[in-house]
């Protein structure tokens, strides 16, 4: 009996404590791709089986955007018991506002050589900028707001929704109230972005074509530095006492404000923090796949990143990486090889995966830890996090 | 209307207090002083309001009318749980509430009394709490055996013993203790009587029972509660044989 | 064998499943056809098809793969304005061939891109003059989806209809969104706009699965073509296919080509494609003919220039003629836009167009609109100028850098 | 138009006068049947109208609705008789004609409102009382002051009370563009007109006002400004019963899922699919009667909707036994797994039936409108109200008179009790999403006849159901129905002054603000009970 | 009668019954001791079916009913009030009684009136949310909800837990009338030791996953059993 605590927090190294085994694994992949990728891409010759074509630097580049937000999106539901079926608009708009800095960057070379609109605007006949585009032809700013849009957007947004307690599905649904209502809104051509066709053509990031081989592995090679950071801030928040408060309102939101925690504001601090990794994601997506347009925000999308997350594996960041990047790699791979019946193939995966792999693919590799029977207490609880508790009464009691 | 001088010696000062549910009224212009460093027992019929009386206490329910004082001067009902915990005021729960999938040592940890903020919980020292601490509570509920077990694979009765041991844990001024000994053997409920006798000691105390035996342990002042008012207050002897009381909850 | 592959780049699921999976097959159709005739340089033709799945940045995704993974020598896709927006940028980087068969707003012109479908110049315009000659229509009402397509449709629609003397009050515009299915506010206030004493038409750019309450809402509420009609552009043959037509009798539509124009070549063509699906039912549509002439375009384009290099095929395809479906013959413009016919059907009980109007040559495609401030003063020429924005003012190629 | 209006009246009157004459058909059909192009087919349908026989009707009727062909050979109009003969166009007499050879005689939209009103007068004076008012009301629109004799005869002849007051208000409408016409008729006509108090009336008055004599002018004014009133309080009483057709389809279309999801606790995304099941069963069922029995078209829907509850609520059945049953307790998987279903059901639709729009009709109850205190209310939006409130009303009375409702509320707040306390749990589970799905399934025949019968159907709908079930409450159907009328009226009040799009943000921004202020939704539950 | 032949029973991988068995005679009450955590609870959800066992038997009435759904096993006539009450929180207290009706037959669905004078308090609070009543008096509701289904084995989880002394005593009464009625089998769990001696028949006193005492009660010693008990 070595009495308790005594792995406690604070008496390790930093680092030590903070990454896991299967932390060790994922840093030490995500870290060799981006050197292998690049290098292999640039260094080896095209003809050479060793050759990484450009195409797979760039959807490589995307699946890591896409782990990002589901790294993002575990932090608040994997932790926190907040399903965010939104998250996507956190990422569009980071993604918007690098949109925005693309377009800026373009300049006179548009189609219609106007040096200061985008296409878009001379299109529908605009004459002048619209107020929140200034600004966005600077990196460092762009940068900010990248970081800035998404934050505050979930800084009002989370402030609201968890002072009033709303909870459960209740917030899933207000999340994806909200997302659907900026898709309505960023399609509007009145609003200055580009409705449906979004922000498209660019040219330029830093100075460097987007198009070009170079600036594409750099582009990946930064979207795997913030995976990683993103990892690390996000393994951080959950391993300290932070992360065990954020658990704990998750099983059991009043019995924490009794303890005198301030439920909401630990929220809001995992909901913004959350949006802002969803919106680097989002930044980094844009220019490697070359478009941003107000589909981003479509409640599916936010939908299908909750479902990257749990079919790696709710709750554990490195599952949440790992659903994105294997569910997109079949996409990518059924849309090619079956393009009439993948909808079969990948509805099937997500079925068999509920059924089979109950805590997703990372439970599966440290399942025999924790055999569960059939109903143990932990998953009501869950049940009552999803808001279902109260699901029960068709009439209340006074009906 | 606030209290008067005399009262500000008081950790906690209700008066006139009373609480409606859909036209059911649970605590009925309920007055009930208790005095720093004071243990208190409360008993009375089911339904009489005793956990409605700490849900108003503890901020989970607001009074429709009345005064509830916090050490003399706080009006609590003014207040939202977080703070109300944060002024000192500890509270286990009738049926046992734990973090349950935290193991029995980090739900401890969660209710050690520290700073409460996220910037001292993501950077401060909450991160570097001695284990000893922890410990030694542990020790003192008898869940030493068990810390590393999460606490939903705790049975009834060993999550009661981690809910007192996470109030002890919260160190408050007062602690308010609602049926602490259900579903303990008569061995452990008199171990609890001391051991709250022992923390009544430098803190206020008010315990909820229906075990007249341990209420008898805790060697205190008693208030029995009935129809959510104060039916009868004294020494467990001398309400033990009003008849009222007889009539309405220890029976014959 | 050696092959050459060809991409199809269309939504076989998603929102746009429902218009594009036919391009699909019609593809299928005509390689297959083509290799019946030997294929291409004497190298049969292999379909390489991918499913985008109507997101716009799969569809970059999955033209990249096409060409830098299947390498195909062109490729044959997309329909919405934002994902051919969306796969622009692969096209030009990776120098290769996109046919885009479906009408669109026009405002663009590119060296990679054949634009095979009308450009508003050889739909709405057309079709706008019909209304007002033949029908006598004072008061208009543009009603469009909310998106490029419309929005710039109906700018220029506005402008044109503005020069023909038409007051500002007798234009309403109404935008609504993506998949709107609640139409009786709008169907009212359409029927009260045309109360008003004027003959009054809509035009409607209403996009896709929308149309189908749409119409729905106006057989309901009692409009009639003979009240108020409403000319469509997005509305064929394959979307009536999914309505009771009966209480639509008379409405317009404004396309390139009709599956009820009785030509020969259009009977074999139609007869081909039953006999390919299968399904004797199967309605054909205007962008499956803009597919028919594109591809032929570019099986002559490669035997021209004896390769399918990208470049090479490009420099032949301008000039190339093919005889279209309808009778005319479609020529590949400079500006990588064709010639077509324009024609104005009335929906039949039996869900197909009755022509009633068409022009009696084939119009040319513009890429850049007269009616527009912006792009008046753009010209687009792959062939002389070797720019598809070249602006006659300053007589510098906008853009030209990249 | 005018002219030809006035050539058909001229004939009515010739009906009551003198014989029609032989040789005017003749000719007429032969101008008919040497047109080319629509201004002379017009022309002809003119002239044919003009003959005033009685065979001439039969034949515009025919041309009208495409029965009309030339023998090309011959060179003599034939037409196919509704049961598919094909009869020479002036005897009558069956003709032996190569149908691959007739040429059709070609309407479009001029030549159509030519036949219109032409047929339009010459019912003015049919047997039918029905055809003499919808007669009038044309002429009413027509506004033709030549009309007016043909007009003053019919209006001597009538005897039905309601088609007289038509007549007079189309009399008085061509006395008003009639500049022949005294101002003081006039004025009395502007109070008939007045009266009538509806749009038409109202641009009746605008076309009338812009030649009226100062006499006139002030009365048509303050017209005008009386109906302008009227019709903006009309019209918001208008947006109210669109509000609340909006609101019903909200509700039919969440109901199920108040079941599936508000009962049970199940994230249900495969519940638009099962929508969609519904909207093709409803297909399915009529393209059976196209084949097998045309003359039931009628019965399509009465049939479709069991039909509909069957094999929605069957497929229910058969995912809860294979799927859903492994994870009570999970809660949030089921979002997973439902959505797994979703993509499958519609991959499955769109490979079966094809991934375009399936044609669903509206029986004739289902179509056209009629006004009720100017209110216009098309029936197809009726009994979709009607409709939405029967399932409500039904599932309402399931769920609480019987003793499954309370097995079922049982079952999902406490399982493993619910089972000690004797209750088949599986059952109950199984039983309850079918009810749902069966339910979303019937929601699909209704919503099959405003919308696209397309493998998107669902994913239409998805968000607004949830939308409505969390915004009235989770676990209570009142609350349903109440969120799902309030959503789609306040849409609809929203509509007319911010548009489709911004009234839709709007409303979205206002939910979430509201939900700030009821955290649980409109109906929430509240105490102890919600938090235990 | 009840008989639990030397169960196993698992949560994971730990172990928390072991070789268990139990005797209940018809017309007895048999009741279980134990500290805190050697698995009485178990042992009942055993015997209910709420979880299942590894290795073992649970025979009611010569049936082997190991297997069985729990609501398989009610319809036998077996029901249970479980150890923290367990009301269905959003059912109002009547609907909760009503869910007894489940395993009885048409003519058997009512509740019983001595429920009611058994507790009163119900028959005030009909139409309140089970969730909404006080802890003693939801404890009240689970035992009158079990009496619906007029079970013929009744298994009793720590019934007098939260309930005030005078009920306590009402409901040893109550015990003791159906234990006369002669048709009713009944386990006890009980810590309330008094209690629990008072009424019963047999005895079986739990440690650590097992019987480690067990006897009729007048052959038990009561130091033993307290022994046991104490820590
Ligand atoms: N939200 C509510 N709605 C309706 N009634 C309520 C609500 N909360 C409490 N009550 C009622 O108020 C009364 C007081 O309940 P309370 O829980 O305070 O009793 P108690 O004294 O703690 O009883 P016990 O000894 O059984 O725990 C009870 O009759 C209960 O049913
Ligand atoms: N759901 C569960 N998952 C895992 N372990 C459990 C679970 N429930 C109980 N246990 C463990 O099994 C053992 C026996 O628990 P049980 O609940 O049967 O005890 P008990 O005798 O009823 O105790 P109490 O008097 O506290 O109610 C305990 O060690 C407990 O920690
Ligand atoms: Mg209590
Ligand atoms: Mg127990």
């Amino acid at each position: 009996m070595s009495g308790a605590g005594t792995n406690s927090m604070g008496r390790r190294p930093l680092l030590l404590s903070l990454i896991d085994g299967k932390g060790w694994i994922f840093l030490a992949v995500v870290a060799a791709a981006a050197v292998l990728v690049p290098l292999l891409n640039l260094a080896v010759p095209e003809g050479s089986a060793f050759h990484v074509p450009t195409y797979v630097v760039a959807l490589l580049g995307k699946y890591l955007c896409y782990a990002l937000l589901a790294l993002a999106l575990d932090l608040v539901w994997g932790y926190c018991g907040i399903l965010s079926l939104g998250h996507g608009a956190f990422f569009a708009l980071g993604g918007y506002a690098m949109g925005m800095y693309l377009m800026r960057q373009i300049g006179p070379r548009g189609v219609y050589a106007n040096p200061l609109l985008p296409d878009f605007m001379v299109f529908l006949n605009w004459k002048e900028l619209p107020w929140y585009w200034h600004g966005f032809d600077s990196f460092p700013f762009a940068a900010l707001m990248v970081l800035l849009v998404p934050g505050l957007l979930a800084l009002v947004f989370g402030w609201l929704a968890f002072r009033s307690r709303v909870t459960g599905v209740y917030l899933s649904i207000m999340t994806q109230a909200m997302t659907f209502a900026l898709l309505l809104a960023f399609f509007r051509n009145d609003m200055g972005f580009g409705g449906n066709n979004g922000l498209t053509d660019f040219k330029d990031i830093l100075g460097f074509n987007v198009q070009a081989q170079t600036t594409r592995c750099a582009l990946f090679v930064a979207t795997a530095i913030a995976l990683v950071l993103g990892y690390l801030v996000a393994r951080y928040m959950v391993t300290s006492t932070y992360g065990k408060v954020l658990v704990a309102i998750r099983d059991a939101e009043s019995r924490t404000r009794f303890l005198g925690y301030r439920v909401e504001t630990y929220k809001v601090v995992a909901f913004v923090v959350s949006a802002m990794m969803a919106g680097v994601a989002g930044a980094l997506y844009v220019p490697q796949v070359g478009i941003i347009n107000p589909s981003e925000f479509s409640p599916a999308n936010s939908i299908e990143a909750v479902i990257w997350v749990a079919v790696g594996g709710r709750g554990t960041l490195v599952g949440a990486a790992l659903g994105a990047v294997l569910v997109n790699f079949g996409k990518t791979y059924l849309t090619g090889a079956l393009p009439e019946i993948w909808l079969f193939a990948l509805g099937l995966l997500f079925v068999v995966v509920t059924l089979f792999l109950p805590k997703g693919i990372v439970g599966l590799l440290t399942q025999k830890r924790q055999q569960r029977q059939e109903i143990s207490p932990r998953d009501e609880s869950l049940a009552a996090e999803a808001g279902i508790g109260e699901a029960g009464a068709v009439e209340g009691g006074k009906a | 209307m606030i209290p008067d001088r005399g009262l500000t010696n008081t950790v906690l000062y209700l008066d006139g207090v009373s609480k409606t549910f859909d036209g059911f009224r649970a605590i009925n212009n309920l007055a009930l002083t208790l005095e720093h460093g004071e243990m208190r027992a409360i008993i009375g019929p089911n339904g009489a309001g005793k956990t409605t009386m700490m849900d108003i206490i503890t901020g989970k329910t607001k009074p429709d009318e009345g005064d509830v004082y916090f050490d003399g001067t706080t009006d609590l009902t003014t207040l939202d749980e977080a703070s109300i915990a944060n002024l000192g005021i500890g509270r286990k729960f009738q049926k046992p509430t734990v973090f349950e999938s935290h193991t029995v040592a980090d739900n401890i940890r969660l209710a050690l009394k520290d700073e409460r903020g996220p910037w001292s919980a993501l950077f401060g020292a909450r991160n570097r709490i001695a284990p000893e601490r922890i410990e030694h509570i542990l020790e003192i509920v008898r869940l030493i055996d068990h810390h590393e077990r999460l606490a939903a694979d705790l049975s009834h009765g060993q999550k009661q013993w981690l809910e007192i041991g996470m109030l002890l844990a919260q160190d408050p001024k007062l602690l308010l203790v609602d049926e602490p000994v259900a579903g303990m053997t008569d061995a452990e409920t008199a171990d609890t009587a001391r051991l709250l006798r022992e923390i009544a000691r430098d803190h206020s105390v008010v315990v909820v029972e229906h075990d007249m035996a341990f209420v008898r342990d805790l060697d205190c002042k008693v208030t029995v509660l009935h129809e959510g008012s104060v039916l009868a207050e004294g020494t467990i002897d001398a309400v033990s044989s009003n008849e009222r009381v007889i009539e309405v909850y220890l029976g014959r | 064998q050696e092959t050459i592959k060809v991409g199809i780049l269309h939504s076989l699921s998603g929102t746009m499943a429902i218009s594009e999976t036919t391009l699909k097959d019609v593809m299928l159709m005509l390689i297959e056809e083509q290799n019946k005739k030997g294929g291409v340089l004497g190298k049969k033709l292999e379909a390489v098809v991918v499913d985008p799945a109507s997101n716009w940045p799969l569809f970059a995704e999955k033209a990249r793969e096409l060409i830098t993974k299947d390498k195909v020598s062109v490729v044959f896709g997309c329909w919405t304005s934002v994902s051919r927006k969306s796969v622009l940028p692969v096209f030009k980087e990776l120098n290769s061939i996109l046919f885009y068969p479906v009408q669109y707003e026009g405002e663009e012109s590119e060296r990679n891109v054949f634009y095979t479908g009308a450009a508003p110049n050889q739909q709405a315009i057309p079709a706008v003059d019909y209304l007002m000659k033949d029908e006598g229509v004072k008061r208009w009402v543009l009603a469009g989806t909310d998106y490029v397509y419309p929005r710039t449709t109906n700018k220029i629609l506005e402008a044109y209809l503005k020069s023909k003397g038409v007051a500002a009050e007798d234009i309403m515009i109404n935008y609504t969104p993506f998949g709107h299915s609640d139409w009786q506010t709008i169907v009212a206030d359409i029927k009260k706009f045309g109360s008003a004493g004027k003959k009054t038409a809509v035009v409607s750019t209403i996009n896709g699965d929308a149309n189908v309450p749409f119409y729905k809402e106006l057989g309901n509420q009692g409009i009639k073509a003979t009240d108020i009609p409403v000319v469509a552009f997005s509305v064929g043959e394959e979307e009536l296919a999914g309505l009771d037509t009966k209480p639509l009798v008379g409405h317009l539509a404004a396309w390139n080509y009709f599956e009820s124009i009785k030509t020969p070549a259009n009977e074999a063509f139609i007869k081909a494609w039953h006999d390919f699906t299968k399904n004797p039912k199967r309605v054909t549509n205007d962008p499956m003919e803009a597919h028919y002439i594109g591809f032929n375009m570019w099986v002559k384009a490669v035997e021209k220039a004896k390769s399918t290099d990208p470049d090479k095929v490009i420099a032949a395809l301008p000039g190339t003629k093919q005889d279209n479906l309808t009778g005319g013959t479609s020529e590949m413009l400079a500006n990588h836009h064709i010639t077509k016919p324009v024609y104005i059907g009335e929906i039949e009980a039996d869900g197909q167009f009755d022509v009633v109007w068409k022009t009696t040559e084939l119009i040319p495609g513009a890429a850049w609109s007269p009616f527009l401030e912006g792009s008046k003063d753009l010209k687009a020429d792959w062939v002389e100028l070797k720019c598809g924005n070249f602006n006659t003012k300053t007589n510098k190629c906008g853009g030209a850098s990249n | 138009m005018v002219r030809l209006f006035a050539l058909v009246l001229l004939l009515v009157g010739a009906f009551a006068g003198r014989p029609a004459c032989a040789q005017d058909l003749d000719a007429a059909l032969a101008k008919l049947a040497g047109a080319s192009g629509y201004a002379e087919i017009d022309a002809g349908v003119a002239a044919l109208a003009a003959t005033g026989s009685p065979d001439a009707l039969p034949i515009i009727e025919a041309l009208g609705e495409g029965r009309l062909y030339v023998d090309p050979q011959s060179g003599v109009l034939v037409l196919k008789t509704a049961d598919g003969r094909t009869v020479d166009a002036k005897s009558g007499a069956a003709v032996s004609a190569n149908a691959a050879q007739l040429a059709a005689v070609r309407v479009n939209n001029r030549v159509r409102r030519a036949i219109e009103s032409s047929m339009g007068a010459l019912r003015l004076v049919a047997k039918d009382s029905a055809v003499r008012a919808a007669a009038a009301d044309a002429v009413f629109k027509a506004r033709d002051p030549a009309a007016l004799p043909a007009i003053d005869r019919a209006l001597a002849r009538e005897t039905d009370a309601g088609v007289k007051q038509k007549l007079t208000e189309a009399q008085a409408a061509a006395r008003l563009m009639d500049g022949a016409t005294g101002d003081a008729d006039k004025i009395a006509a502007v109070a008939v007109v007045s009266k009538r108090g509806d749009q038409d009336a109202l641009s009746l008055l605008g076309a009338a006002g812009a030649q009226a004599s100062p006499a006139v002018k002030p009365a048509i004014e303050s017209a005008t400004a009386t109906i302008q009133s009227r019709l903006a309080l009309l019209e918001n009483v208008q947006n109210v019963w669109y509000g609340i057709s909006l609101g019903s389809v909200l509700l039919l279309a969440a109901i199920g899922l108040a079941i599936t999801f508000g009962v049970m606790g199940i994230i249900n995304m495969a519940h638009g699919e099962m929508v969609m099941l519904g909207a093709y069963t409803t297909y399915v069922v009529q393209e059976a009667s196209r084949i097998y029995a045309p003359g039931l078209f009628g019965w399509t829907l009465p049939v479709a909707v069991p039909l509909a509850f069957l094999i929605a609520g069957l497929v229910g059945v058969l995912i809860e036994r294979t799927v859903i049953r492994y994870l009570y307790g999970r809660p949030l998987e089921t979002l997973l797994a439902t959505w797994g279903i979703s993509l499958i059901l519609q991959q499955a639709v769109r490979s079966v039936f094809g991934p375009t729009n399936r044609e669903v009709g509206a029986p004739s109850y289902m179509s056209g409108s009629f006004d009720v205190f100017g209110l216009s209310i098309t029936y197809g939006r009726m009994w979709i109200v009607l409709f939405s409130l029967v399932v409500f009303l039904g599932l309402l009375a399931v769920l609480r008179g019987t003793s499954f409702g309370l097995k079922m509320r049982a079952v999902t707040q406490n399982r493993r009790m619910a089972s000690s306390m004797g209750i088949r749990t599986p059952w109950i589970d199984t039983f309850a999403f079918g009810l749902g799905s069966g339910i979303a399934g019937i929601a699909g025949v209704a919503l099959a006849q405003i919308d696209n019968v397309s493998p998107n159907l669902g994913q239409g709908y998805i968000i607004d159901s949830f939308l409505v079930v969390v915004f009235g409450g989770v676990g209570n159907l009142w609350g349903t129905l109440v969120a799902a009328l309030t959503l789609g009226v306040a849409n609809k009040l929203l509509e007319p002054f911010a548009g489709a799009v911004l009234g839709k943000i709007l409303l979205l921004i206002f939910i979430i603000l509201f939900i700030q202020r009821r955290p649980r939704g409109l109906f929430a539950q509240k105490g102890r009970a919600v938090e235990a | 009668m009840l008989n639990v032949e030397a169960i196993d029973l698992y949560y994971g991988a730990s172990q928390a019954l072991r070789g268990v068995s139990l005797q209940a005679q018809i017309g007895q009450v048999t009741s279980v001791l134990g500290r805190n955590g050697v698995g009485k609870t178990s042992l009942m959800r055993a015997i209910v079916g709420q979880q299942p066992i590894a290795r073992g038997a649970v025979v009611w009435n010569g049936e082997n009913i190991s297997k069985l759904a729990p609501y398989d096993r009610a319809r036998r006539g077996i029901a249970v009030v479980p150890q923290g009450r367990e009301i269905f929180p959003l059912l109002s207290v009547k609907e909760n009684l009503e869910t007894g009706f489940a395993p009885l037959p048409a003519k058997q669905r009512f509740v019983p009136p001595e429920i009611f004078e058994l507790f009163p308090v119900l028959k005030d609070m009909l139409g309140r949310r089970g969730g909404d009543l006080s802890g003693g008096q939801q404890q009240q509701l689970a035992i009158g909800r079990a009496l619906v289904t007029r079970p013929r084995l009744l298994v009793l989880d720590e019934p007098t837990e939260g309930i005030q002394p005078s009920i306590i005593k009402q409901i040893g009464h109550a015990i003791d009338t159906l234990r006369k009625g002669g048709q009713m089998a009944i386990v006890l769990v009980e810590q309330y030791f008094e209690f629990a001696r008072d009424l019963c028949d047999t005895y079986a006193v739990m440690d650590r996953g097992q019987v480690v005492l067990a006897g009729t009660r007048a052959g038990m010693v009561e130091a033993d059993v307290r022994q046991r008990l104490s820590v």
